[in-house]
């Protein structure tokens, strides 16, 4: 053939207004490879493939599909040209079926009549969903599926387009080792059947397991293209964040106190059963699973956002039962929320609000704001988490999914809580804000929190933790000392006899 | 973003704007204003009768009953929720009010707190509703409690009208305080109380929050559901306030009277700027939109405009004053 | 994952699901009690003719609540509809007035290009100039009320001036069924080939559902919104013509307020204001709901005065009884996960 | 929402003791073809009369919006003001203080209270028309069998007392055969009325007479009788408009019906208003009002009030229905 590249991106810029999301980027992808791209939050990754995809239209800079020049003006022609994607923030269609979801515009319809086949469909997304390890019904209305099973269909939608081109932007982010492990399989297979693939993710090992070559963003900028081998970590890291990060895990110095938080045989009906644990202050414990094992939901009764059937609660030592979040917070335990947009933030509101919100009875009196210690308090907590911002009134969507996360923290940090829930706080946040958090979290324990780390990467799980919870269908699995605990063990633990499961089905 | 990635080095976050005239200008009151000026000029050109002190101060005392729900109707509007209930709310309390002076003969002082306590139930229990079925949405409820409320009114007075008032009862409708209409400052008491509330204090904050993000709201440990119950309490309770100014310039009551008012309260709060969509709004707006509406009503009756040249001038206004920004965006953007 | 989607797969076998799956079994046991304790009031309340009168009365209703309801999929809602059945109806009973030969199909179709026309106006607002559906509809349910005023200048064209045909429209059976109930049922039947088994239909949803997600997935939105606006005017211009053949008069007033009795039946249907969801089967219960209402409640020869109240509690029993149901229904589905 | 002017460029110039007088009629609510009529004869003879005319009704039919436009009239410094009532007692304030100002006030067709007026022109005498209605269901019925009545809304005060005074006349002895056995509410809209009907015609399968004192009711009723066949079997009588009625006379479903010229009622209106302006007559029981071609009409005293009448409410049948359904 006459030119190597599937696809090419010549000097590609992208403005949008107030910020310049994407600057002069190059990017070549060859037939039947799969291609990472890293960078930190906000370099421009997403703009990047939303411009490919047609989303976005370029400010500057000219894309060539098999040589030929090519513009979107929307999706449907990136569509049509056989370019698929996987969006960052799940694109979903809550109220409709998984079937629906995976043919939405490109359904199956009868020849002539051009009525809908559903029977069809299902037989294909079933067939799909199968393919990707997945026993899904395609009548599922996708509403009562978990982030990863929603994840799930979003793979099966790209591939169901039988695209040249797949793009993947960070699928394995709310996916555990497991799942990621499928999709791995998949990614391979379709790479092997000629697919070429465009692979984003903040983790490394994702990168090492599939890509061949890696393209790094920074800042907006194209930084560079390398062949995987031929690049160290240090380098990558480097490449990424502009500086060395000699160390992401900062090392433990911590001596656990007395028990804190004490939870006793927690139950809730179809969610989680007999739960039970406790933290001492300034100990972190871990708590993983494979993904819908309902550490959500363990988080969330403890916090007071949904009820529980059984069990009790015991903070240092006097039992309590939080009717709703305030409560919770008064009593001294706080929640991060698994899901930053929707749960933990109010996107379009400044930071200074977002952090102050939780806190504004201390900033009042007579229910009256002080702005001015509103201010005060905004910017002290907002820079003890380093929110890379400019001032306190930016708005929370102008900002990159790490310091969205920063925020959140800042917002807990203003109560004068005992504990703290923390659910997948590093969820699609970057390698320099990861450390960052890790930090934080780390300087919580010392200052006498107790911290509860909820997480589904086996990395900072191991290394975060003092003692480590594995949670399966709703039980408590495993209750390590994380002391030479390796990831097998986890993984072991976590999926138990369900691998025989697998096996015979 | 043009600082490096340093994480571990503080940084400072800035904590005062610099002042810029384009956050000063662009602003949906200005527009209101603009509008409001415009249609003064128009009445004064189209009629004599118009621009002048006791004109404009009587002006006011035709539209601003029904304007003193529009403050809760804001907060509700802005939550994402709806009550089409307080027209038929501001009825049974006005009925209820009658009867119990008329019929039970108790001191109209305890008929005037019985209409308020009831104005206040009826919004309790909308309210009530609301946040117990939460897979009701506010629509279907207000609606439901629309048609009971109004049913409750005609089974107390069924086909009579009840009056008959005391003298200084009129007072509420028809009186004056140096020279102010008694009504009129009733309003900008109220103006001042809501914007203080909504503008300046937690509760307001909780309310544009919850507007802005239920869901967060709520893990932020806002009490989602006791905001809304009382924000559809205080409508209830204005709605009787209403009632009272209403029920005093008729000086008798009916079960049909207050028919359709949510409509107009809900355009006087769009029209100030109060989105539907949630999260915005803010009371100088509405209340400049009340003088809107009110004094374009008024100087069109002055001229004897047919009523449905005015149906179709509000109508137009409306549309305008809110698609006019939004296609001097799409213009921009072009 | 396994575990929670392999139970997922139970569900969907287990026999009862089907019985489930049908969202709004608590509004149809409601309107089945409702019937049984009218009935034992007023035994003329289940013979033919009265169910064949309710029918009649409620096809209008139907027809618009079909519109009505893709409207709120899309999250939008549409307040004109009342004043849109004035403005067609009178044009078009001024129109058969002024030359009562013209043909009643060719009526029909002026009827409902009027109404389009208006709906057409709501699209370009909503769907281009990015107004909310809420504030646009009451703006223009102002502006056409004002129109029909205007064009009949106060007057009514009465049934004296209408033609034969023209009555018969609404009037005229066929197998022994009236003509409006055929239109209903028809449209019914279009709509659930059109929502089920059209791309279109599909995407209506996908607009409601997740207007993101439609804009990647390359979902003209913009086309969709247009089109439900255009729809729901062209269901009301035919509405209107339907009513003023119905009534055999056009008033300037007429069906004022209708339109929330059309957004009633939908909602108490199921039909979600937040958009998204939304299914013929409810909607149609609503309707019925509505249309037993108006038709047994002066059957009750309860005193008139207590008619609005006894409606306004019905509604709101109707919907809470429908959303206790649907939670014990969802709570069993849990117990069954847990297995 | 305001009112309407069907014409002269009544921009309310010209202070009101130079130039000529200023009389305004305010009918309960627009789109009304009954109350059109009313208004036409009031401002045909205002014009005649040499006055100035404003005409003007809300597009509810609520005393809410008759207060608003009162209240517009009276900073116009009208001379005379020419009420229809929505609430006989609710404009009593309103009123009050338009008086206050030297200006006139008469009700036309529906009343308002003494206090809130000079003088009230009726129609026609109430009492006859609640009686003529039973009167003539008797007629149609030869004196037994049930009937009912549909009326407009409950809180229409004009049919309230029109039920009363049939009622009365019920009471009477060549009645005794005859009974009343609902009072249903249309609510003067379409479809509430026709379900309405039939339910009546259900709940009292041997019902024999249907009376609507409302234009809206009797139409939608006689739409029902003629889509169910039961012309000759069901009686229908009351208050409608020519227009509206005239299919229903003609196929025979309304025998006959009543209605006064409210073409007439405009003018009688007029004339008594231009009187009050004129300061020829102040609403003194036993005074003279001069109406023209209507003939002179003495002042007689109503409950408080005091009121002048229009003579007997006229009889619809197809005798003579065919030249009035293009009148009005
Ligand atoms: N629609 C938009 N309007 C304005 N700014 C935007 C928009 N989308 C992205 N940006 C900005 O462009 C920059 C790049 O965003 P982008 O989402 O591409 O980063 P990313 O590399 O995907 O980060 P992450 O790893 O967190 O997904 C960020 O500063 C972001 O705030
Ligand atoms: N199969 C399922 N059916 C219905 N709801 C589900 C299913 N799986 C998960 N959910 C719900 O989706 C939400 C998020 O699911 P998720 O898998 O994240 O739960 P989790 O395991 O507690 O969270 P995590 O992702 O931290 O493991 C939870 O409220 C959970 O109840
Ligand atoms: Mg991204
Ligand atoms: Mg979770």
């Amino acid at each position: 053939m006459t030119n190597e590249y599937v696809l090419e991106m010549r000097g590609i810029s992208k403005a949008f207004p107030g910020v310049k999301a994407l600057n002069d980027m190059q990017f070549q992808l060859k037939k039947g490879e799969i291609h990472a791209l890293m960078g930190e939050n906000g370099a421009g990754k997403s703009t990047f493939i939303k411009i490919i995809t047609g989303v976005h239209q370029p400010t500057e800079g000219e894309m060539l599909l098999l040589g030929e020049k090519v513009s979107f003006q929307n999706p449907k022609q990136a569509q049509q040209q056989g370019i698929a994607a996987i969006y960052q923030h799940v694109t979903s269609y809550p109220d409709l079926s998984v079937a629906e979801n995976i043919f939405m515009n490109h359904e199956v319809r009868h020849p002539v009549w051009k009525t809908l086949n559903w029977r069809e469909m299902h037989k294909q997304a079933r067939q799909l969903l199968r393919e990707l390890g997945s026993s899904l019904d395609p009548k599922t209305q996708m509403n009562t599926l978990s982030v990863a099973q929603q994840q799930i269909v979003e793979i099966a939608k790209a591939i169901s387009t039988k695209a040249k081109i797949i793009i993947m932007d960070e699928p394995t982010a709310a996916l555990t080792a497991r799942e990621s492990e499928e999709l791995y399989r998949i990614t391979e297979k379709l790479r092997d059947e000629g697919t070429s693939i465009i692979f984003i993710s903040h983790r490394f090992e994702d990168m090492y397991r599939l890509a061949s070559r890696v393209t790094v963003l920074r800042d907006s900028n194209y930084i560079g293209t390398w062949d995987v081998e031929d690049i160290s970590n240090e380098k990558l890291i480097v490449a990424m964040v502009g500086r060395e990060i000699n160390q992401i895990f900062p090392d433990k110095k911590t001596s656990a106190g007395e028990t804190v938080l004490d939870v006793k045989n927690l139950s809730k009906l179809g969610e989680f059963d007999d739960i039970s644990f406790s933290i001492k202050s300034g100990e972190i414990l871990g708590m993983t699973g494979l993904v819908g094992a309902g550490r959500t939901e363990v988080c969330q009764a403890i916090f007071g956002i949904t009820a529980f059937d059984k069990g009790e609660i015991l903070l240092s030592g006097s039992s309590i039962r939080n009717k709703n979040p305030q409560e919770a917070m008064d009593n001294g335990i706080g929640y991060l929320a698994e899901d930053r947009l929707d749960q933990g933030l109010l996107v379009d509101w400044s930071i200074e609000k977002n952090i102050t919100l939780a806190n504004l009875t201390d900033l009042s009196t007579l229910t009256w704001i002080h702005r001015d210690k509103e201010k005060r308090q905004a910017k002290e907590f907002g820079e003890k988490v380093h929110i890379k911002a400019t001032s306190i009134f930016d708005s929370v969507n102008s900002l990159s999914g790490g310091n969205q996360q920063k925020v959140a923290v800042a917002k807990l940090l203003t109560k004068d809580l005992k504990v703290i829930l923390l659910d997948e706080p590093t969820k699609g946040v970057d390698i320099g804000a990861k450390a960052a958090i890790y930090e934080i979290v780390q300087n919580l324990a010392e200052a006498g929190y107790a911290v509860l780390f909820v997480s589904s990467e086996m990395p900072e799980i191991l290394g975060m933790s003092d003692r480590i919870l594995v949670m399966k269908e709703g039980r408590i699995a495993a209750d390590f000392v994380n002391r030479g605990i390796t990831q097998e063990m986890i993984l072991e633990a976590a999926m138990g006899e369900e691998q025989v499961q697998e096996k015979s089905g | 973003m043009e600082q490096k990635k340093q994480t571990y080095q503080p940084r400072t976050l800035e904590t005062n704007l610099p002042f810029s005239w384009k956050r000063l200008f662009f602003q949906w009151e200005w527009m209101l204003l603009l509008i409001l000026v415009a249609v003064l000029l128009l009445g004064s050109y189209v009629s004599p009768y118009f621009l002048n002190y006791p004109s404009l101060r009587d002006g006011t005392m035709v539209f601003l009953d029904k304007a003193l729900i529009v403050f809760p109707m804001a907060m509700i509007m802005i939550m994402r929720d709806i009550d089409i209930s307080v027209g038929s709310t501001v009825a049974l309390s006005s009925v209820v009010m009658a009867t119990l002076y008329t019929s039970a003969g108790l001191p109209m002082e305890v008929a005037i707190i019985a209409c308020l306590a009831t104005g206040a139930i009826c919004g309790l229990i909308n309210g009530l509703l609301i946040v117990k079925f939460k897979e009701l949405s506010a629509v279907i409820v207000t609606l439901g409690t629309m048609i009971l409320y109004r049913g409750i009114a005609y089974i107390i007075l069924e086909d009579q009208a009840a009056g008959g008032f005391p003298e200084w009862f009129g007072f509420f409708g028809w009186g004056y305080v140096f020279g102010i209409p008694f009504l009129l400052i009733v309003f900008a008491v109220l103006a001042v109380v809501f914007g203080i509330v909504l503008h300046k204090t937690t509760f307001g904050r909780k309310v544009f929050a919850i507007g802005n993000n239920p869901t967060a709201s709520r893990f932020s440990g806002i009490k989602v559901d006791k905001v809304k119950v009382i924000v559809f309490m205080l409508a209830g309770l204005l709605a009787a306030v209403t009632a009272i100014f209403l029920t005093s310039r008729m000086g008798s009551t009916r079960p049909n009277i207050a028919t359709m008012y949510e409509l107009d309260i809900i355009a006087m709060a769009a029209l100030g700027g109060v989105s539907t969509a949630g999260g915005k709004g803010r009371v100088l707006g509405v209340v400049i939109a009340v003088f809107i509406i009110g004094y374009l009503q008024y100087g069109l009756g002055l001229i004897n405009l047919p009523s449905q040249m005015f149906l179709i001038i509000v109508g137009a206004l409306l549309i305008l004053s809110v698609a006019i920004p939004k296609l001097g965006g799409m213009i921009k953007r072009k | 994952m396994k575990i929670k989607t392999e139970n997922l797969e139970m569900e969907k076998k287990n026999p009862l699901a089907l019985f489930y799956q049908f969202r709004e079994l608590g509004l149809f046991f409601f309107i089945v009690i409702l019937c049984i304790g009218v009935q034992l009031r007023n035994p003329s309340f289940l013979t033919g003719e009265n169910i064949l009168d309710m029918a009649t009365n409620t096809s209008i209703l139907v027809i618009l609540a079909l519109g009505m309801m893709i409207v709120l999929i899309t999250r939008g809602i549409d307040l004109s509809i009342g004043a849109v059945i004035a403005l067609s109806g009178m044009l078009t009973a001024q129109l058969v007035a002024a030359n009562p030969s013209v043909n009643p199909f060719l009526c029909l179709l002026i009827g409902t290009v009027i109404g389009a026309l208006c709906g057409m106006v709501i699209g370009v607002l909503v769907a281009k100039v990015g107004l909310l559906p809420i504030i646009a509809t009451l703006a223009l349910m102002n502006i056409f009320r004002g129109l029909t005023f205007l064009v009949s200048d106060g007057e009514w064209v009465s049934s004296y001036q209408m033609s034969e045909s023209f009555v018969e429209i609404a009037t005229g059976t066929f197998l022994g069924l009236n003509h409006l109930i055929w239109i209903a049922v028809l449209f019914c039947l279009v709509f659930f080939y059109f929502l089920n088994y059209t791309r279109t239909g599909r995407q209506i949803y996908a607009v409601g559902s997740n207007p993101q997600s439609a804009a990647v997935s390359g979902i003209k939105q913009g086309r969709i919104l247009f089109l439900v606006y255009t729809i729901m005017g062209g269901l009301s211009g035919l509405c209107g013509v339907l009513w003023v053949s119905k009534f055999a008069s056009a008033q300037g007033d007429t069906a004022s307020g209708y339109e929330l009795t059309v957004i009633a039946a939908c909602i108490l249907g199921g039909v979600s204001i937040a958009g998204g969801s939304g299914k013929l089967a409810g909607v149609l219960l609503g309707a019925i709901l509505l249309g037993i209402l108006n038709n047994a409640l002066p059957l009750l020869n309860v005193s008139p005065f207590w008619q609005n109240g006894i409606q306004g509690f019905i509604i709101l029993l109707a919907v809470i009884v429908n959303a206790v149901v649907k939670r014990r229904v969802e709570r069993t589905h849990l117990l069954r996960r847990a297995g | 929402s305001q009112g309407a002017p069907e014409s002269s460029g009544a921009s309310g110039g010209g202070e009101s003791n130079d130039g000529p007088k200023k009389y305004a009629f305010v009918f309960k609510n627009t789109g009304n073809p009954y109350g059109e009529k009313m208004l036409d004869g009031f401002e045909s003879t205002i014009k005649e009369l040499g006055g100035e005319v404003i005409l003007r009704s809300p597009d509810q039919p609520t005393a809410e919006g008759q207060i608003q436009i009162i209240e517009q009239l009276i900073t116009q410094k009208v001379d005379v003001i020419a009420v229809a009532g929505n609430d006989p007692d609710a404009l009593e304030p309103a009123l009050k203080k338009a008086k206050d100002q030297g200006i006139k006030v008469l009700s036309v067709d529906s009343a308002v209270n003494a206090a809130s007026r000079d003088i009230h022109v009726n129609q026609a005498n109430p009492e006859r028309i609640g009686r003529v209605q039973i009167e003539a269901v008797s007629e149609m019925i030869d004196g037994e069998g049930q009937i009912a009545v549909l009326s407009a809304t409950s809180q229409a005060t004009n049919q309230n007392t029109w039920i009363e005074w049939m009622k009365k006349e019920l009471e009477k002895e060549d009645y005794k055969d005859i009974e009343l056995v609902k009072v249903a509410y249309g609510d003067d809209l379409r479809d509430k009325s026709v379900s309405e009907t039939e339910a009546l015609l259900k709940s009292y399968p041997d019902l024999k007479a249907i009376i609507a004192p409302t234009t809206v009711g009797i139409a939608a009723a006689g739409k029902v009788l003629t889509d169910k066949g039961l012309e000759g079997q069901i009686a229908l009588t009351g208050l409608g408009l020519p227009s509206e009625m005239a299919t229903y006379i003609e196929s025979g479903v309304s025998p006959w019906m009543y209605l006064w010229n409210p073409i007439d009622v405009g003018k009688g209106a007029a004339y008594a208003a231009y009187e009050l302006g004129e300061g020829n007559i102040t609403g003194e029981l036993g005074e003279k009002v001069d109406l023209r071609d209507l003939g002179e009409v003495e002042v007689v005293e109503d409950g408080e009030g005091t009121q002048i009448m229009l003579g007997d409410p006229f009889k619809f049948d197809e005798t003579n229905i065919d030249e009035w359904k293009d009148v009005y």
